[in-house]
């Protein structure tokens, strides 16, 4: 009974997890402009994520090593600090746009400037960091993150065309005011929102945490395959909502406010309570999130003491860490830069560094001295290793993109 | 190339670049201290006649000696390395541990610092998280 | 040149404007929307004004433009003005016409100097 | 003498240019030590080209996923172990013995 309990419990922390201020901002952005022609970008990429994870998830349960150890085991110094230094500024610019998210979402519950709230949703973050034990943290945040369902409900309460909704999603044509590099930029943008490095360096360091053994694989894989694409259907859902109120008007989403009004529409008031509340706890979940990354990326690397199942005083260099990146995130917001803009950087960057760290982990899930009996089946493998040239074309064709369509504009 | 023999060398055999360097150190609590950065091997004289009958062995492990000299060749003079003496080491895996507690190692003193400084001193730092 | 942000802000204060009496946190939402509308249209009137038209044609085209980005950035405004509901605020109705007729205006624009696909 | 002044160095036979040492052998069985015994070097490990990570692929058995593997092998090919008796002097240069073996460097 308890079993099935935690694999409950793991199942709704993975969906409410799985959806941060990028996958809402880019699914917004993208159904208010391409419909639903993009939905089989999102599936590209949770199907990418749990491959990811899955792998990272099984090495760290058997070998107790996390992701970044692997790295620098692997790739040696050279390639491991390229990796190093890409991953922690976009896990920082994350973290930012979670921190500045955070205080959207608190603007959008209270009318009072998000500037203001910046500095509390930080320390928020920080003190729950300090203070709060994994399990808790990670539970909390996603179970509250779940009330994001609230967007697949509105959908439905908005009695969309759902023919419609089908053809935008079979046909794949853009939309006539788009471009066709706008479409392959934002199907990049889709892709690295749904498989944002960090979200494995937090899954491979909490099983660490968590203490994970070979008995927990079935848990944690259950967990990956039934949650994450939970979580994609529901990254859809917002999709969905903006492609019914959104694209027909007009209105290019640019701001958090208008991701979560078609809630309002379908779903009312009460709809709009709960969606603030699950954006609060998404972003607020994501940030502690990428502020753990960012400590657990560089103590890994460099071998330092890690984990919040240590008290702070035995892991002084992870702490400290994380509160000079938490300092670097605010001071970035307060420059007055808008969160929207560092998300929709956020996630593309995010597409151009996982290469490096997609490929050691493929490697070691193949070596029976870190996984012994459970390495990578031939399915697994011939799937994987398809994933590894569409990462590299992903990373390849981003920054090019980008400069070509303006950021997509 | 398959069809060289295979050379057979009792106990467990490990190619220090590939099962040794950038590995994690774990002390004798599981609890991290340091990468390696290389490996100090005793008996060669460089230009001198090497004996075919007294192999060299490993004395010391060299542990985060700074990631420059890793990547642009070179390395710090012996007096700034944080050397982990071989006669330590207790087991070697996917992670190499020690049969000691890490502060009886030098590589320690930024963690120790910082904890000393910084984190011990913010209310909580000293706590189990709840 | 600013138009199709500017439809998109006007677009966006007259959703926030028809759902904004549904009740507090709407009214709440619709506030920061229309706000958020009002920064989009100083940024697309700004990148209007910066564009520099080389012959007569554009030049003309450009004074249509600045004109209607003008009349959609005051709707915007009223529409604020009137969610505050302080006295002597236009009403939302008319803030709602006003941004209807401007949607309209800017469509008919987008319309004419777009180059046919 | 640390490893870092013999990795990379190249190696040089009775009949010209072997390849660099691309690792170090050791055989954790020596004279027993406190908690595990020495660590003798065995030999060294010489590849033809002088080139930095295999991800590991190097000398294991590790063969999947095929396509990744079979780079890897392509790019190592040709690589021997020489062992410590048939290794004359190390210096800037690695010299061999004359009449020495070449044996197969896998693990």
């Amino acid at each position: 009974m308890k079993r099935y309990f935690a694999v409950a419990l793991g199942i709704l922390t993975a969906i409410g997890g799985f959806v941060d201020i990028g996958d809402l901002v880019t699914n917004a952005v993208v159904g208010s402009r391409f419909g639903m022609s993009l939905a089989w970008a999102v599936v590209v990429g949770v199907v990418g994520i749990c491959l990811f994870a899955q792998m990272s998830g099984r090495v760290a349960a058997i070998s107790g090593r996390a992701t970044f150890e692997i790295i620098r085991e692997r790739l040696g110094p050279r390639a491991g600090t390229a990796n190093l230094v890409a991953s922690l500024l976009i896990t920082i610019m994350t973290l930012t746009a979670e921190v500045g998210g955070v205080a959207l979402a608190l603007q959008l519950a209270s009318g009072v400037q998000p500037l203001l709230w910046i500095p509390v949703a930080a320390f928020a973050v920080w003190l729950v960091i300090w203070r709060v034990k994994f399990s808790i943290m990670e539970n909390v945040a996603g179970v509250l993150g779940l009330s994001l369902v609230v967007f697949g409900v509105a959908l439905f309460l908005l009695g969309p065309d759902w023919g419609e909704l089908k053809d935008q999603a079979l046909q794949q044509t853009s939309h006539p005011r788009e471009t066709p590099l706008t479409y392959w930029y934002y199907a990049i943008a889709l892709f690295g929102a749904a498989m944002t490095p960090y979200e494995v360096f937090f899954f491979s360091s909490g099983g660490v945490e968590e203490r994970w053994t070979e008995k927990d694989l079935v848990t944690s894989r259950a967990n990956v395959l039934v949650g994450f694409p939970l979580g994609g259907l529901l990254s859809l859902a917002i999709a969905g909502c903006a492609a019914t109120v959104l694209l027909p008007r007009g209105i290019d989403v640019d701001a958090l406010s208008q991701t979560v009004l078609p809630v309002a529409m379908g779903a009312g008031q009460l709809g709009l309570a709960i969606v603030i509340l699950g954006v609060v706890a998404a972003t607020f979940g994501a940030a502690l999130e990428t502020g753990l990354s960012a400590g657990y990326a560089l103590a890994q690397f460099n071998g330092w003491s890690w984990g919040k199942f240590r008290r702070p005083a035995q892991a002084a260099r992870f702490h400290l860490t994380i509160i000079i990146c938490l300092v670097v995130a605010v001071l970035v917001l307060l420059t007055g830069i808008d969160p929207i803009l560092v998300t929709e950087y956020s996630v593309v960057f995010s597409a151009v560094a996982l290469p490096l760290t997609y490929l050691p982990i493929l490697v070691v899930a193949n070596d029976p001295q870190y996984v012994g009996e459970h390495v990578n089946g031939r399915l697994l493998n011939a799937v994987s290793s398809v994933y590894l040239v569409v990462i590299l074309v992903a990373a390849v064709a981003a920054i090019p993109l980008m400069i070509l369509t303006k950021a997509g504009a | 190339m398959a069809d060289l023999p295979k050379h057979d060398s009792p106990g467990q055999v490990l190619d220090l670049n590939l099962h040794i360097l950038d590995r994690q150190v774990l002390d004798n609590h599981d609890v991290p201290i340091g990468h390696v950065d290389n490996v100090e091997v005793d008996g060669i004289e460089p230009g001198r006649e090497l004996d075919p009958d007294a192999p060299p062995v490993v004395t010391s492990l060299v542990l985060n000696s700074g990631l420059w000299p890793r990547m642009f060749g070179g390395r710090p003079p012996r007096s700034r390395m944080h050397l982990v003496p071989w006669s330590a080491v207790s087991a070697i895996g996917t992670a190499i541990e020690l049969g000691q507690p890490g502060s009886a190692f030098d590589v320690t003193w930024s963690e120790h610092w910082i904890r000393d400084q910084v984190i011990a001193r913010i209310p909580g730092g000293r706590h189990v998280p709840e | 040149m600013g138009l199709r942000e500017a439809q998109s802000a006007v677009g966006s204060a007259t959703l926030a404007l028809t759902t904004s009496q549904d009740g507090d946190t709407t009214a709440s939402v619709a506030e920061t929307m229309v706000d958020e509308a009002g920064t989009r249209m100083t940024a697309a009137s700004k990148q209007a004004t910066a564009f520099k038209p080389t012959d007569q044609r554009t030049a003309a085209q450009m004074e249509a433009v600045t004109q209607a980005l003008g009349d959609a950035d005051t709707a915007v405004r009223h529409a604020g003005e009137a969610l505050s509901g302080y006295p002597g605020a236009p009403s939302v109705r008319s803030a709602l016409d006003e941004l209807k007729q401007s949607s309209s205006d800017l469509e008919r624009l987008a319309k004419k100097l777009e180059p046919p696909r | 003498m640390f490893l870092s002044d013999v990795l990379r160095r190249p190696v040089v036979g009775p009949d010209g240019p072997l390849g660099f040492v691309a690792d170090c052998r050791v055989a954790v069985d020596g004279t027993p030590g406190q908690l595990l015994a020495n660590a003798q070097l065995v030999g060294l490990v010489v590849a033809p080209r002088n080139r930095q990570g295999f991800l590991g692929y190097e000398r294991t058995s590790v063969s999947s996923p095929a396509p990744l593997a079979q780079w890897y092998e392509r790019r190592q090919r040709g690589s021997f172990l020489v062992l410590w008796e048939d290794i004359e002097s190390i210096d800037d240069v690695v010299r061999v013995r004359p009449g020495y073996t070449r044996w197969s460097s896998a693990l």
